[in-house]
């Protein structure tokens, strides 16, 4: 009787541990091999440089609209490195960097930006979902595919992402609550970049943090500083190993920032400060941790150069490759393949239609 | 054979499958102790156990994406929404991403899940307990939609649901669940999805339907033959999408009449495009124009007026008979 | 840096005033008067009573299926009580005792639960919502109202119901974010009953409370036991003063027990025990107000006594006029009135067809 | 008259109506500061202030439903659904509430709400972004559906929804939004809600289409004039729901030919309703079998190949061709 606060099981963490001044908490320096942490400086520089000349691409025209990544390499690689082949990745649609450390192409990127179909192919032995466009509808999948490995009794895990905003929409609600009735497997990844297009997190919830959602579920949850590989790795190796181990599900929110425009159709001046922008710049992810290989002794600096020069001439071939390859699709009939296993009689009959005009076509091209 | 009720053939189907195939779970509100509530999944749980028989959180959107989730992992999830009425809290999983899997990822991930939902009115039910929205899924590309009419179709289609590679929307018709038994055979049987059945033949009109209009419908026939000698040939759809358009098609162009009837309301309802397929594929065969008998275009009324609401026998006669007065 | 707990903002009460063996926290005690308090017995005991009579009725095939809410009278007439006439309510499916409380007719139930749409006629002045069957979703227009009543100035509060399934959905989530952000007067009473239909409260939530869901959306929330009006009475009076004065929503888990079937079409023990229904009945909310109210001598037993004669005779009334009102009813175009403001041709050329149907049957009958 | 973009003469009607009545309030992603992702509400949040050029969070079940709160409460609520393939996630607060509730509390209750949302393709979007499915809504009783072709059309009938008392979802064209201007006067002006319009005259043959597909069937129609001596007759529907039968069916009982003309998937798409009504009313008149040119029943492509699924000039000219071959 009375009144009495309540104790709750879960409390909510904040996790740093090399800050943007380059101080490193060395209790909580996350031990990692020197061939892990040379990937992930690939796969973040890889995402860095890829997403630069996908926005040079799109300013001449040679793809279209797509939202860029910039920023927010840290929290896509530092959470991705954890996973194994076996386990699966369920992204939303800012998640490029990791998607292509999970395997995926560029010239599938390069594809998928120009409208063609052939972009979300995935690969065949990949455990990957295709990027998911519609906000926070992916994080769903992600706990069914949670629930199969644990049906079928394996180790797998599932990592799906989404944005801040997408903290708002009800499949984020459902897909957490039921991801902790059932002690899934999943790692909910969310990317506080602050921004959902012009709405600021302030006007997306009146929430602290976002990693308190996770109360709301009697999930563990934590906040950890996005920009920091090191915390984002050590935060993410506690919930796979947590998961992998039938701990069932881990909600961790990183505090990053989207620089960039939301997509290149979008115009951030309209909505926030150019001060903003640059004050987060000084908190990049990228410089920060090669910063510390650097200092580390895991690279040299002649060894970054040889990687960017690397990098380079890999996007370069991506872009040509994936050029080359759109000469040859476009073929306007395959839009009726895949849709079902077998096509129904009525959309075969469709798809005679639309043949039968482009044969006109031709014969008006042959003969005109 | 033993006759069964609706409710028991499609607990019949759901059993044999899952113990044949430990990739089909099943999962939704209420289906585990409780058997559902209409006890579709009676005694499932304790003959498979809670990891397949899967009570979720009241939670819609949830209980589809889920599905989805599965289904892309290789397992086939039957799921089941508690009414109709409440599956547009999860439209969006099903038009965003159930019907766009295997189109979005040419074939490599793929959905082969049903959603099970009851429809339809006719039970005295609360307010959006009633509701007969196929068209909505029909309309859908990348869904298939089935609805049976009875116990032995729902059995056969139920399982052919179940093995379809692709998403299946199966409607259930709750006035059918208990309304009458059918001999359902315990050995295994299919429908193919797609195909529509000749329930009556005749030679002077033509009159569709499906899942609870049937039985209407087919009396209808019984009595216009009875008393005015017209022989109506009766197609029971079973599939809404993909339509199989040449069973109706072929049928009209022998009777040149033809009465189209659903509970669904009428404008933009399923009738509109069975009308109009015929009117593309059977055009100089109409004696007349085809007639609709449908719901009509409001909220089905609560129970106490639900009934005229409803196509009735009376109804479908009227409009049979109308076909017939070709009078300008 | 480092790894840090996160203080938040608000805490989880639970609170307790009067329990279940009838012993009082003087303390807490609430000061509510005489005059309120008759009020408040009146509309839980007739909630009791009416609730009964239905199911009599039902089992006699006197009206169709209803969602009984016998035991969960204290936690709405402890909250609704709080509201003025101009504020709102908006009811789930299960709120009859609050309903009537709030001016609804026991006629009007009677005609809804026998299929007449006149049953969700709402009286002129009462800013109530009518009955809502689809979970949670009502939940949403209570925010809508609140934000109304916000930009129109007003010292308006929206008091909104639903069940501890209604948590699960997606429009709790939407809602309750909404309404924190904008900081709206809206009151969340959750009636935490244990069940949703078959499901318990422990597979419908991991979370050790429903009240820490408050917690996600940065929202003050409080558990109370909902079978104690006082507690009800006082935590609501909290949060309507909250919300009056611009402080913004609260949430409030009243725990509380439903002792019925779901609807009586509903059988619980396919699914639960006598046992734990026995121990339920045990906390009686309306026994241990009328013990606390004998005690207090704001009653005696005559007029306890009294008080139910004159509630049998206001039921009696109430069911005879409506099985009147039913012989009048029923006229089957009436469907086609108030879809829209004004009956689109379409729709008048369908309304003509059954009207020519009925005069058909009627001619059908006279000749006949 | 000022000559706009559809986006200006829609941020005209919201502009205007605003300042006459301070109970329209608006509500959506990104329409404050940033005016909307397509800027049509460019500028009303320094007009109007932040309580009634509401940003919400990202969540369209609480877009919808919030406004079905405010227009009981007796405000009139204008949400924008950021695009139309998004709003299947509050399809329950339409289909559930919106389209009820005058009808559930027999007047007392209403809701005066305008959901607004961009549809259709042809401007190189991404996934989920050009879709056409008016039909899910034109099938919803309850609700009324309007889809402008043009900036003067679109503003007008704006205008005309925000003063209707009943829900109304208005569709605009992405394609439309800025791709020609129209002069738009700057004085109060509406169309009738429910109303098609005779967009071009003619005796041989009836062609009804709407929204960004009004376009392409007058080239198409001029084209045949020019080339083929076929005077088309065009009708633009600007309402899907209630449909305007009465002009259709007097064109047709003129032309006795019809093509119809849109983008949303064919099956069970809006085409259906508009033959069978003319099938109902003018079969008597019809000298060929009533033509469709619609979007495929697939999904849209990505937009590489966008163009090969949208109905253009030359499907139209060849349907209506097509309705001349009347050799069986
Ligand atoms: C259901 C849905 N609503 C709206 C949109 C349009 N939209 C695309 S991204 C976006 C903002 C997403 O914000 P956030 O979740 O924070 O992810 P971020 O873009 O910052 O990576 C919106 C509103 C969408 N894609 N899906
Ligand atoms: C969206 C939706 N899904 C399913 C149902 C069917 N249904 C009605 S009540 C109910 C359980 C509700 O549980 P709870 O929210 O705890 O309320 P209670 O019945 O206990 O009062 C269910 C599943 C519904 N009415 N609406
Ligand atoms: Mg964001
Ligand atoms: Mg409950």
């Amino acid at each position: 009787m009375g009144r009495k606060h309540l104790a709750l099981t879960n409390n909510i963490d904040h996790l740093s541990i090399l800050d943007e001044n380059g101080i490193l908490d060395l209790e909580l320096e996350p031990e990692i091999t020197n061939e892990a942490h040379l990937k992930m400086l690939h796969a973040m520089l890889l995402g860095r440089r890829f997403d630069e000349r996908m926005l040079d691409l799109q300013r001449q025209g040679r793809i279209g609209t797509f939202p860029p990544i910039k920023g927010q390499e840290a929290a896509q690689i530092g959470t991705v490195a954890l996973l194994r082949d076996s386990d699966w990745l369920v992204p939303a649609f800012r998640e490029t960097a990791a998607e292509i450390m999970r395997g995926r192409s560029m010239e599938s990127v390069l594809l998928y930006y120009n409208g063609y179909n052939e972009g979300t192919i995935i690969a065949e032995k990949q455990r990957d979902m295709p990027m998911s466009v519609p906000v926070a509808s992916q994080i769903l999948h992600a706990v069914g595919l949670g629930l199969a490995a644990q049906y079928r009794k394996t180790e797998e895990v599932v990592m799906t992402f989404f944005g801040d905003g997408a903290t708002s929409e009800g499949d984020f609600h459902e897909g957490l609550n039921c991801a902790a009735v059932y002690q899934a497997p999943v790692i909910f990844v969310c990317q506080n970049n602050q921004w959902a297009i012009s709405v600021p997190l302030a006007r997306q919830t009146h929430s602290e943090t976002l990693a308190q959602k996770a109360l709301a579920y009697g999930m563990p949850g934590i906040q950890i500083d996005g920009n920091d590989i090191l915390a984002v790795h050590a935060a993410t190796a506690e919930a796979v190993d947590r998961a992998r181990s039938g701990g069932g599900p881990t909600f961790i929110e990183c505090v990053t920032y989207r620089v960039m425009m939301h997509t290149t159709a979008d115009d951030p001046r309209k909505y926030r400060s150019e001060e903003e922008v640059e004050a987060w710049k000084k908190k990049d992810p990228l410089l920060r941790y090669q910063q510390y290989l650097l200092t580390k002794d895991i690279v040299a600096q002649n060894d970054l150069d040889a990687l960017e020069a690397e990098i380079k001439q890999q996007i370069q071939t991506a872009i040509d490759r994936a050029e080359e390859q759109m000469q040859k699709l476009g073929e306007p009939l395959a839009m009726f393949d895949h849709l079902y296993a077998e096509l129904p009689a009525s959309l075969a009959k469709q798809r005679a239609e639309l043949a039968h005009e482009l044969d006109d076509i031709d014969r008006e091209v042959d003969h005109g | 054979m033993a006759k069964m009720t609706m409710v028991e053939a499609l607990n019949l189907a759901l059993r044999q499958e899952m113990a044949k195939d430990d990739s089909i779970l099943l999962l939704g509100q209420d289906i585990g102790r409780d058997g559902g509530v209409f006890r579709v999944t009676d005694h499932l749980l304790d003959e498979f156990g809670s990891e397949r028989v899967i009570d979720t959180p009241l939670a819609e959107a949830a209980i589809v994406g889920m599905s989805v989730g599965m289904a892309v992992y290789g397992l086939k999830p039957v799921c089941e929404i508690q009414f109709s009425g409440f599956s547009y809290q999860n439209f969006h999983q099903l038009e965003n991403h159930a019907a766009r899997m295997r189109w979005r990822t040419q074939g490599r991930l793929s959905v082969p899940m049903v959603m099970r939902a009851p429809y339809g009115g006719g039970v005295r039910a609360l307010e959006h307990h009633s509701e007969s929205r196929e068209a909505y899924w029909a309309h859908t590309p990348g869904l298939k939609m089935v609805i049976p009419s009875g116990p032995r179709s729902a059995r056969a289609l139920l399982v052919s649901a179940i093995r379809d590679p692709d998403p299946v929307i199966f409607y259930e018709a709750k006035a059918l669940y208990r309304a009458f038994r059918e001999e359902v055979p315990e050995e295994e049987e299919t429908l193919p999805i797609g195909k529509a059945h000749i329930a009556r033949a005749g030679d002077d009109l033509t009159i569709i339907a499906y899942g609870a209009m049937l039985r209407p419908v087919l009396e209808a026939a019984e009595e216009l033959q009875q008393t005015e000698g017209i022989a109506a040939e009766v197609i029971d759809l079973l599939t809404l999408s993909p339509l199989d358009e040449s069973v109706m098609v072929e049928s009209v162009k022998k009777t040149g009449r033809a009465v189209v009837v659903h509970e669904a309301p009428r404008s933009f309802g399923p009738g509109a495009e069975i009308v109009t397929r015929l009117m593309e594929s059977a055009f100089y065969y109409l004696e007349a124009p085809i007639e609709r008998v449908t719901g009509f275009d409001i909220i089905i009324p609560y129970f106490s007026r639900e009934k005229s609401y409803l196509p009735s026998v009376k109804r479908i006669k009227a409009a049979a008979r109308k076909t017939f007065n070709t009078s300008i």
